[in-house]
């Protein structure tokens, strides 16, 4: 199943917040959005998961939802939603208590997913007894529970210190390598866009337009912190970007 | 592909729209709603009084509790009434609230003083102070400082757990900042613990002082001439429903202005809140 | 230079006497300033002139003030309101769910509900002694507020109570409650109210407190003969209503509470006289009801020094 | 260099330690002190009293009051008042609290309810319920009904409010979790809403129920024959003090335990919280 | 004035923190401190601070305070602890008005302080107007306005977003190539590390002790963000503490 947006625009009140945005997302990749501060980055991306309707334009479903997906467009959020009085068991459970399913099936794919995401030793622990790095990795194996057409990010790095990020992204990658799945990856961060994205769209600074899409054609698995492609593709990206990020951080916010 | 809600195909692809399932849980302020409520209310107890389904033993016609306030208006009382009765909540919850802000901030900076103070809060907090009126007549006599004292001591101990709890909310970051800085212990106080406890001590006084007008009532039981709470014992004490209510409406009214008082102080206070 | 005194007062028609001899300067004559206490309850009056904060006051004999005596705070020294064969005082009322039910007369009220403000207050009293002279067993309900006991007599959730005739008489005419008695056919010469005064006011102040007791004797004499035995004519009646307006039902107007005032009208003691007897009754039934202290005497209670008995 | 606090020098260098400017504002318990604050308070007026500095007229003397209690419990009175008192306490704040946290996760999820229902409370909350004491007689009877039915009133407007504040606290970023994964409403509500609610109520529940231990004199005015209220009313209307301090005593201890009560629900109920 | 840690350790209760940490800290240069999550890098950096007092050995200041200098030992935190109710302006006279300056010096100095973190036209707004890398750039401001003898940051960047990160650690090497600081600098981030250290501390896990001390001559002015001498220290550092951090991540918390 592919994602299409077709010439999407939003206000809130007098504030524009995008402007024409159209974009493809084919079935498999991940495609990574980046822009300053305030750009409309995250309303977008809820637009694309159905919690906020676009004022103009349209979002698609291009294709059937793949069988056995429990909830096509799923989202990990960047503070984890980790429901605090839920072990790590109960917190994946929770999205799978509205559809039909056996005791057995639960099960299974509690235990899948706890696998895949390194977890099952930590089932019954609360989420206060976790580190950052941990809740946002069960926050993954919730996502994955549901077996989702697309995962919606949210910047699900950004609340974690740098080395866990760095750990994450490998888990990331190798989640990916396993069984590629589609993605859209909002961030700020320009590090992870270029390690995590098949494709990195660009927008400009509030009314967020598409300024630019850089495509990068190394397979995740060769992409590592240190290469020096990945380095130039980083400062393109930054020259890019330098001017409206200082514009956007030197905003007075209207509250 | 002109109907976008449906799922359309072409080039033997499926389009659909992506659901909506945002929205909710995030209340809108519907001014109106909250007026016509009291006034269908109101209208249909006017209603049902004068067709006699509620007798006039149950509940007096609204319209008649209204004729009364207009006629306790232009006969003076009204204000005969209400000003020794704002006189006393001014200054009874005057005293109460600043001693209560005061040994809350004690209690919340001293460990000793909250191991000593906080239980014997705790354990004044539930007595009713009307059991204790008798006690307040030998106390404080029966003129105003009764009355001051005893609306003073029932807003004084929630003013003291509010203001507590709101000093030990204070960013902790914060005041390691100021000792980071060197700043003297007394300018940590007066420039980080008092303004940061602000919200918490406002929202507690919002408490107090609804506490200190229900407390009018007790406290005008002891010798008042003229108060509202003396009003209101006065028409219950001949069943005299019509005065009840009117009593009863002016401090609801005195409640809800209190209330929108506080709100005014908080944004004015708080503007600095995010 | 007069001498300033506070005395305690309900807003009730029984409290006249201290209206009057204010009014019409009986007290300033007597070279004493008063100024009126009001109260919305008699008991907090009484811990007022235990405390010093009230001199005089008037009040039915309550367990309360028995207590406050025997902690040597008070001393009743005169008689003020009392029941008299003849002059409408007291009625025995009962609901109409209990009228109907059969209990038409004080003899048939056996197994009642009779409603009370507390334990031990006046109507306590005069409850147990209807119930002694007929052989009934009562069943006492404490309401704390006559607004209470009215509520609950007219949704006949209480079937008897005995109460001054100014409230009985409305409650009846309006059909409400009825009217099956009254008390001064079971306590003749019952001391409804007296008046006290601190125990240092009664041991040591004697000429201020002598003085008090005639002015009020006086307003009391006003009192009666305008409205108890009507010897002065009518526009005399009205006049003494007028004065009374002014402190009781003050925020009516005056054609609605000149019928309360009137009903209201028992007969206030001459020269603030007791009835010796009937007061060592009360306190014997309090003690009996172990209400207060068996140890307390006559004595501890009452100064008898000031006025006659009757 | 062998003592660290003055400043040494070596090699021509100033070696200074780095005075320590952190510490306080963190309460530390001392458990001790709140139990001795009660005994040397409680010691000082038994000797105040006893030796008549406090008359018998202000204040009884403590060990007097002790031995009433003792008596109370004794005669096996205690009891007979503290049951009805305990139930009228456990139904009349059982009903107004469960009611009270309905009605405020209406009034946090719909914008229409909160509207309406909000003013109304507010202007519910500061009607002082003694007031209403001759209504109640005729609305619900001098019964166990009409007890009920004071301390439930006198419960539900504090929970209502501390529930729809409890309701606004959840966390949208929750809400808006479930809606992503298409959970259903109800699921949201029991599964998100009402847990994340939980430590608000229970905060909320703090306050109510002490309000009802204070009602519970209100409400026993109504024709209790027992009960720790009426106990209460009439050690006042005869002036006993040492009866009127047991009882209040009582209540005091009543509310005391209360409280831990909560403090325990919340250690088992809110374990997941930081 | 340079800085002396002597045989430091230091026990929460049971839980062993800080080991034997002994460590010179000189004038003029920036110290970084990395180290995996609950280490006692913070722990390490109040003691320095003064907040804390450590439970064995000594930390001691070599040398006179310079003159001028208001607060010889001064923070900048995580969360910038700006008081959300003072202006920019009065956020940083806070600092002062324990001192007994004149008004005029008080004004001299805001104003030098604020055009050296460029934010003379934000002087009269409310921390709630501002966006994180301006708040951060406001606690740095006060930080500057006490003259200090050593600057302890912890993990100052890390509350913020990856582009302000990035303009903000320009704007740091630009305030130390003006006027050289020193600074002791607690990060996570081994980017940063390299970026501002002049010597890298790298602690091993709780209980933190010195696994390794990291120089890097290269001036501050000349490092950026694609230079492949860094990518390289980075790199070793990483593979240094790769282990110690997914260790880290894995641990439950004791709450
Ligand atoms: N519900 C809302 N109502 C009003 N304004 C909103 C709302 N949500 C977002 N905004 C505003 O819309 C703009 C874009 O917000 P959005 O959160 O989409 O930006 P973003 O690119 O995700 O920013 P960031 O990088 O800080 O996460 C911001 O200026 C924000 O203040
Ligand atoms: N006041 C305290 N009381 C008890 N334990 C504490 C206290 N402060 C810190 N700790 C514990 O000491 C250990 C070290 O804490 P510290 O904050 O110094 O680590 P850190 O290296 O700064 O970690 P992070 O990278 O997460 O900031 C942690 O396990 C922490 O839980
Ligand atoms: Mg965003
Ligand atoms: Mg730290």
């Amino acid at each position: 199943m592919d994602l299409k947006l077709d010439n999407v625009s939003h206000s809130y009140g007098d504030l524009e917040v995008l402007q024409n945005v159209s974009l493809d997302i084919p079935e498999g990749k991940i495609v990574c959005i980046v822009g300053p501060s305030g750009c409309g980055k995250s309303t977008l991306l809820r637009m694309i998961g159905g919690l906020e309707q676009p004022q103009k334009g349209k979002i698609l479903q291009v294709g059937d939802v793949p069988k056995g997906c429990l909830n096509a467009l799923t989202y990990v959020f960047q503070d984890f939603a980790l429901l605090p009085w839920r072990t790590v068991e109960g917190n994946i459970k929770l999205v799978l208590e509205d559809h039909r399913l056996t005791a057995g099936q639960v099960e299974e794919i509690i235990s899948d997913v706890l696998s895949r995401t390194k977890l099952s030793d930590f089932r019954t622990a609360l989420p206060k007894q976790l580190s950052g790095g941990m809740k946002q990795r069960v926050a993954l194996a919730r996502a994955l529970a549901v077996n989702p057409a697309v995962m919606l990010m949210d910047e699900p790095l950004s609340a974690l210190d740098s080395q866990t990020r760095e750990l994450l992204m490998g888990d990331l990658v190798a989640l990916w390598e396993r069984a590629p799945f589609t993605s859209v990856y909002v961030t700020h961060n320009l590090n992870e866009a270029v390690r995590l994205g098949h494709s990195i769209v660009v927008l400009s600074r509030r009314p967020g337009r598409i300024r630019e899409i850089v495509e990068i054609d190394i397979p995740l698995a060769d992409r590592n912190s240190s290469s020096i492609n990945l380095e130039r593709k980083q400062s393109q990206l930054w020259q890019l970007m330098r001017d409206e990020a200082i514009a956007a951080d030197q905003e007075l916010l209207i509250v | 592909m002109s109907n976008t809600n449906n799922a359309t195909t072409s080039n033997n692809k499926v389009f659909k729209t992506v659901i909506f399932r945002g929205g909710g849980y995030s209340p809108k302020p519907l001014a109106w709603v909250g007026l016509s409520v009291f006034i269908s209310l109101i209208l249909m107890l006017e209603v049902l009084t004068r067709a006699g389904i509620i007798t006039s033993l149950t509940m007096p016609i609204p319209s008649d509790v209204f004729w009364t306030l207009i006629e306790l208006w232009q006969s003076g009382l009204l204000f005969k009434h209400l000003a020794p009765s704002l006189s006393r909540l001014v200054v009874g919850s005057f005293i109460g609230c600043s001693f209560g802000i005061c040994v809350g901030i004690i209690i919340g900076l001293f460990s000793l003083a909250r191991a000593g103070l906080v239980p014997l809060v705790a354990a004044i907090f539930p007595i009713p102070k009307i059991a204790l009126l008798p006690l307040f007549v030998i106390w404080f006599g029966i003129d105003e400082t009764s009355k001051y004292a005893l609306i003073a001591l029932g807003t004084f101990t929630p003013t003291v757990v509010a203001t507590y709890g709101a000093v030990d909310n204070v960013d902790r970051t914060l005041i390691r900042m100021g000792q980071s800085y060197s700043l003297s212990w007394m300018s940590i106080v007066r420039k980080i613990v008092l303004p940061g406890a602000m919200p918490g001590v406002l929202s507690g006084l919002r408490i107090s002082l609804a506490i200190a007008i229900i407390l009018l009532v007790a406290a005008e039981m002891l010798g008042a001439e003229y108060g509202i709470g003396a009003y209101i014992l006065q028409a219950g004490s001949l069943y005299d429903l019509e005065r009840l209510f009117a009593g009863v409406a002016i401090l609801s009214v005195l409640g809800v202005l209190v209330s929108a008082m506080i709100g005014l102080l908080e944004k004015i206070l708080l503007k600095w809140r995010v | 230079e007069n001498i300033k005194i506070n005395v305690g007062a309900l807003r009730f028609t029984s409290h006249a006497a201290s209206f009057v001899a204010l009014e019409r300067g009986y007290f300033a004559d007597e070279g004493l300033d008063v100024e009126l206490k009001f109260f919305q309850a008699a008991q907090p009056m009484a811990v007022a002139v235990a405390s010093k904060d009230v001199d005089y006051a008037v009040t039915a004999i309550s367990g309360g003030l028995i207590s406050l005596a025997q902690k040597g705070a008070t001393k009743v020294i005169g008689g003020a309101l009392s029941e008299e064969k003849g002059i409408d005082g007291s009625q025995i009322i009962v609901s109409k769910e209990a009228y109907s039910a059969g209990m038409t007369d004080p003899s048939k009220l056996d197994g009642a509900t009779w409603a009370l403000t507390q334990t031990g207050s006046s109507f306590h009293y005069t409850g147990s002694q209807v119930a002694k002279h007929h052989g009934h067993t009562f069943k006492y309900k404490p309401l704390q507020k006559v607004g209470a006991i009215i509520g609950a007599m007219k949704t006949s959730q209480v079937d008897a109570w005995a109460i001054v005739p100014h409230i009985a008489k409305p409650l009846n005419g309006g059909g409400a409650v009825h009217i099956i008695g009254a008390i001064s056919d079971y306590i003749p010469d019952y001391q409804v109210t007296v008046v006290f005064t601190s125990a240092d006011n009664a041991a040591n102040e004697r000429e201020k407190t002598e003085a008090f007791l005639r002015a009020f004797s006086k307003g009391a004499d006003d009192f009666n003969a305008a409205l108890v035995d009507k010897t002065l004519g009518e526009d005399a009646a009205e006049d003494m209503i007028k004065l009374i307006h002014k402190y009781v039902y003050a925020d009516r107007p005056y054609e609605k509470a000149a019928p309360s005032i009137r009903n209201g009208a028992m007969r206030i003691n001459k020269n603030a006289a007791m009835n010796l007897d009937n007061i060592k009754a009360q306190l014997a039934w309090f003690k009996s009801e172990g209400l207060v202290d068996s140890s307390i005497t006559f004595e501890t209670l009452v100064d008898d020094s000031y006025v006659a008995s009757q």
